[in-house]
């Protein structure tokens, strides 16, 4: 048996570390983030990603390029699974005319046409509605694409969260829900939010097919969503995952996390990093080794540092851009006058 | 020409623009099944499939949401909100989904989505059924604001409402569905700009600047007017957002004199805000302060004799009218 | 063995015939009601409660007056259960002054403070979250009274549903939710508005107590109710009940009842009629018979009469009380001027 | 007195309104374990205790109905709305139920609620977490809208709203939580009335007339001002419905002009509605159109140099007000 034709979870050698690739690039593009927040380059509100890599990667790797991606204000991660330009990511963050929106938006409203990230919504469970409506196009139109939305454990409390689920189903919406449980919305634990310990018993109020995964586990979480995409587009039904995760910082970069204890966060660090998981689960595979996973080490850390570069770089929008794209017409605009 | 009723005008722009483009759609509570809460769906979906014409579970949360999301990626659809006091629970996706996302996803998106709503009281529904609530919705830059007074302008703002790339909503009145006016033959294709108001009754004494149902009662009152020497005209906005400013301010040159008529309440609402707008450009043409009808200051109740007193009368309008303008001599 | 010592259901001949007479009530008072609406008499939206009259008369037995019961626009029949004077009642359908809310409220807002009949409700389920406020005063005031909150089928499709469901169990409020499952919302029967076929699963969804009941049977209702208030005046805990039903009318006065067809209505107002279940039932336990069943029949078509006769007489509001109660503070209306 | 933060100035409302009656409480998202998301409830649960201080799950609208049964049912609940933003999801409960419940049910319960929420924007935020829309609430009969501006009226008002009978919406401003200001000494009681305006600043030749954060720029321009001979009065109106009109309209006769600030969106927006009443009541006493400083009409950008656009500064007030105000010879 020749050693590149190892296989984990169905993925080759290349595959696999393509999948170590994405998950280094997102932790190393946070901490560069984080950075520049410190910096003052990053304004606003900034919710990092870091400790729940294997989720957006895992369900990535299950999705053809023409699949849909939505998600939240904490979608720095899904955006670069999906292929978005970190440079272009970057600038985005830093308020910049190179940003994916032009600056417009900032790291909670990211959008790439280019790579169908769909947005970057900040109104906690909005996005699952609007992903509702996306899956109906794609059923109306006869497109094949399938829909991934991704949400937190405190997006399930919101009613849009019911009235999603319950809309998928009774419309058969080609349409992934994707819950990353990471234990808490802001400060509010889950187990303080919901009566119950699992979303198991929320999809089986809906009739909805349910994977429970480890979210700590990229290729869990790739075989979950492998099922659950397959299911979308061959027969038009709705999934929902719970990949439980846990994120490393604070709810935001504004957040004193004063409502868990710092052994509780470490616990996890130390035992549970998705990162150092998969790198086990490779070596132990025989697959890739430490020379591997530091050449990706390497590449993620260079390509986040030249975000940073471009990013820092790039000239801010031009003011006139202040009233631009508001709508598609310019005589929407209230002020808008009779021609003379 | 043909004479027609408001909700029929309605369905033949909804169906019009289904015949013309497959990628329109309807979605809403009882829209199908119940045929229609004011039957201006009625036989769309028999005509057009279930598909197309979706009945919905009854989340108007959802309904929004999934239009504007529908709107994104490649779908025309008009959602119905049953009336406009339901519409608070879509309020979040209106305004912070549909009016925003153009804009702070850098252009990169439109939002051809159109919600269809009634709106006002006058049929005892009381305070949580007989709302107006168009302010809330004419603030909000990234959204246009349509509401259209007689059969001819809804079916042809419907229409362009649906071709319009924006957010729009389209806010009807539950007392209109009846009104019968002229509209062109089918097959005689028109629209109605979405910019544009219309001078409903020419005048030279004051302008009554309206919008909706109110229209109506202003052309009453215009009439009545008339009787008693004054000569009135009518400037029916159409739209609230945007707003035909500037053909406001040139009636307000010519007469001199405003009264802002609507059905809502009176206190930062619409017409607050319009009169504010006459004030800020046309100042100098004004010979009297704007004298402004609404309905009065409280929840809208139900018992008949209250609810008369609640909302305006075309008396209520020609008392305002008289109180800043001077009967002319000779006529 | 005595006659009068028979019982069903715990409850004795006379509790069993105040039963039967409720229904009954509530039976004439909507035939008035639709009679006045007919005659232009009473204007607005008219909900009719008939077909459903089991469900409210069997909860409202197993509650104590001081019991809260909140309800939506159908709610004629819950009102007269709590003990709402049919005169008043019929007065505020009227929109006369006499009225129970002074005219104001109509049909859709009956209100009694004496009767701890706490609205009449027009949003659809927005008298969950409401019902959860009175539970939370219940449990934080230390009184101890439960509250019941009526709402339809499609009430459970809205976001206020799952909120309000998910906050009590979270903080087990004490209240009891009866789901008046009567197959239709207005057009939209529940097997196209659900993918489920009851509500067991939604209530697992918040690991809440559930009893489903037959919701024609007035005595099935009775004892499950009964189970609820207890299970929530004991430890606080909340239910939901989803009781089987039908309208027998249309959703209002104004529905052309095209989505259902006039078999199907036919065949449950001739096979399930809650009064008639019930007098069977008490006929063949040798409880009661056709003498006791006219008597019941006469007196509640008697006050139904007099209810309209009551209001017909009565004088419309004032009309200065347009502008009252709109705040307790006459100064915080917008127009207040200061005194000079 | 001593110097203290709006935020503090607000924690010391509840926390005298907590002990003073044990029905006050408090609910919302984040306002315990977290700390408060502003930090203005940080403390409380541990004195008060979690059955009076009660984090919620995530969903405004629960909340927000929650409030009103319990405002409805004996308890004076204080519910925390994390961001004006969320209140969208909040409008109908607050709007359908809170504002209308008393009157439609003939006077027969009383709804003493207060939502608290901040507003507005110039963090960078975006364009979902930068409005203000205190309009949509200060539109609808049966509620009050309070937007102070300073420690001390914050404090009194918010003591003022916990002790009233009505729904009142506390707005208050994301970017005013640290500013310091005067306030009495703890147990010195007071309490600011719920329908009294401030001046601010007084002056002789033109009034400016704002609110919530807006007063500090108005300040900020009137000292400008006074160095180049104008001489401006603030009227910070704090509550806006209901709205302390005689104030303004004293503070017109005496200035003769009028500018209106406001951080929110120009059209249908408060100040239109502020404006309209000044000149519905005192036309007469106005030698010029009344000026009129906003936010653009836009969603809010997140770059910084755009935001910085977007809302209004006290430059902009300044060159609103110099416009309208002829500097007097021989100062
Ligand atoms: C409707 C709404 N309410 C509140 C907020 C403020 N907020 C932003 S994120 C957040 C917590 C969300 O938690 P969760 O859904 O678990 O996602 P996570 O941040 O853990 O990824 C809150 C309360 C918001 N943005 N929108
Ligand atoms: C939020 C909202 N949406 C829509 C309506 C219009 N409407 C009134 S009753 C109703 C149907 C409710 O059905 P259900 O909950 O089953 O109660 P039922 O009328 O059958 O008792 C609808 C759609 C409303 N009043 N409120
Ligand atoms: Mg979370
Ligand atoms: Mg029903």
């Amino acid at each position: 048996m020749v050693i590149r034709d190892l296989t984990l979870a169905g993925l080759n050698k290349e595959q696999l570390l393509n999948l170590h690739y994405t998950m280094l690039l997102m932790r190393h593009f946070e901490e560069k983030a984080a950075e520049g927040y410190t910096l003052g380059k990053i304004g606003g509100f900034l919710h990092l990603y870091t400790g729940q890599e294997a989720v957006g990667s895992g369900v990535n790797l299950a999705l053809e390029p023409n699949d849909v991606v939505i998600s939240s204000y904490r979608e720095h991660g899904h955006a670069l699974a999906k292929g978005v330009d970190p440079n272009a990511l970057m600038a985005e963050l830093y308020g910049r005319a190179s940003g994916v929106s032009k600056g417009r938006g900032g790291s909670m409203h990211i959008f790439s046409k280019e790579h169908k990230l769909f947005g970057g919504y900040a109104i906690v469970a909005a996005q699952l509605p609007i992903a509702c409506g996306y899956a109906l196009s794609a059923k109306l139109l006869k497109e094949n694409f399938v829909t991934v939305v991704y949400f937190g454990d405190g997006a399930v409390d919101e009613g849009a969260f019911h009235e999603a689920l319950n809309l998928a189903t009774v419309w058969q919406l080609p349409v992934v829900f994707v819950c990353e449980n990471n234990l808490y919305s802001m400060g509010m634990a889950v187990e303080r939010a919901w009566a119950v310990s699992s979303l198991e018993p929320r999809a089986k109020a809906y009739a909805m097919d349910f994977e429970q995964v480890n979210g700590m586990n990229a290729l869990d979480v790739f075989q979950a969503a492998q099922k659950a995409v397959k299911r979308a587009r061959e027969t038009s039904r709705p999934t929902l995952i719970e990949a439980k995760t846990y994120r490393f910082r604070g709810h935001s970069m504004a957040d004193p996390t004063a409502y868990r204890s710092k052994e509780e966060a470490e616990q996890w660090r130390q035992t549970s990093d998705p990162i150092v998981l998969f790198e086990n689960a490779l070596r132990e595979a025989g697959i890739a080794n430490t020379e591997d996973f530091k050449k990706n080490d390497d590449r993620a850390l260079q390509i986040a540092a030249k975000a940073v570069e471009f990013a820092d770089s790039s000239p801010l929008p031009d003011l006139q851009s202040l009233t631009e794209d508001i709508m598609v017409d310019p005589t929407g605009a209230i002020a808008w006058r009779r021609p003379r | 020409m043909r004479v027609t009723t408001y909700r029929e005008a309605l369905r033949e722009a909804m169906r019009e623009e289904m015949q013309r483009d497959e990628r329109v759609i309807i979605i809403g509570e009882d829209i199908d099944a119940y045929g229609g809460t004011y039957a201006v769906t009625k036989g769309l979906a028999e005509e057009f499939g279930r598909d197309r014409v979706r009945d919905t579970p009854l989340a108007e949360g959802v309904i929004a949401g999934a239009a504007v999301g529908a709107a994104m990626s490649g779908l025309r659809p008009v959602a119905e909100i049953m009336t406009i006091n339901f519409s608070l629970l879509a309020s979040d996706q209106i305004i912070n989904t549909a009016a925003k996302v153009r804009y702070m996803f850098g252009g990169q998106t439109n939002v051809p989505v159109v919600f269809r709503m009634p709106a006002g009281g006058g049929a005892q529904r009381g305070a949580q059924h007989s709302q107006m609530l168009e302010t809330m919705y004419a603030h909000v830059p990234g959204l246009k604001v349509v509401m259209p007074a007689t059969p001819y302008d809804a079916k042809g703002m419907l229409k362009s409402a649906i071709r319009d790339e924006d957010p729009v909503l389209l806010i009807e009145h539950e007392l209109l569905y009846g009104v019968r006016g002229e509209v062109p033959d089918i097959g005689e294709e028109y629209t109605v700009p979405l910019n544009r108001g219309d001078i409903k009754r020419e005048g030279t004494d004051v302008t009554l600047v309206t919008f909706s149902r109110a229209v109506h009662l202003c052309l009453q009152a215009a009439e009545e007017l008339a009787h008693e020497g004054i000569s009135a005209e009518v400037v029916d906005l159409r739209c609230i957002r945007p707003i035909d400013l500037d053909l406001v301010l040139d009636s307000v040159k010519k007469t001199n004199r405003a009264v802002v008529v609507e059905e809502g309440w009176k206190y930062y609402g619409a017409g607050q805000g319009i009169a504010a707008m006459i004030y800020e450009y046309g100042f100098d043409d004004l010979d009297a302060p704007i004298g402004h009808v609404t309905g009065v200051d409280a929840p809208a109740p139900y018992a008949k004799n209250l609810e008369k007193a609640a909302f305006p009368t075309h008396t209520d309008i020609v008392a305002a009218v008289k109180k800043i303008t001077p009967v002319r001599s000779g006529r």
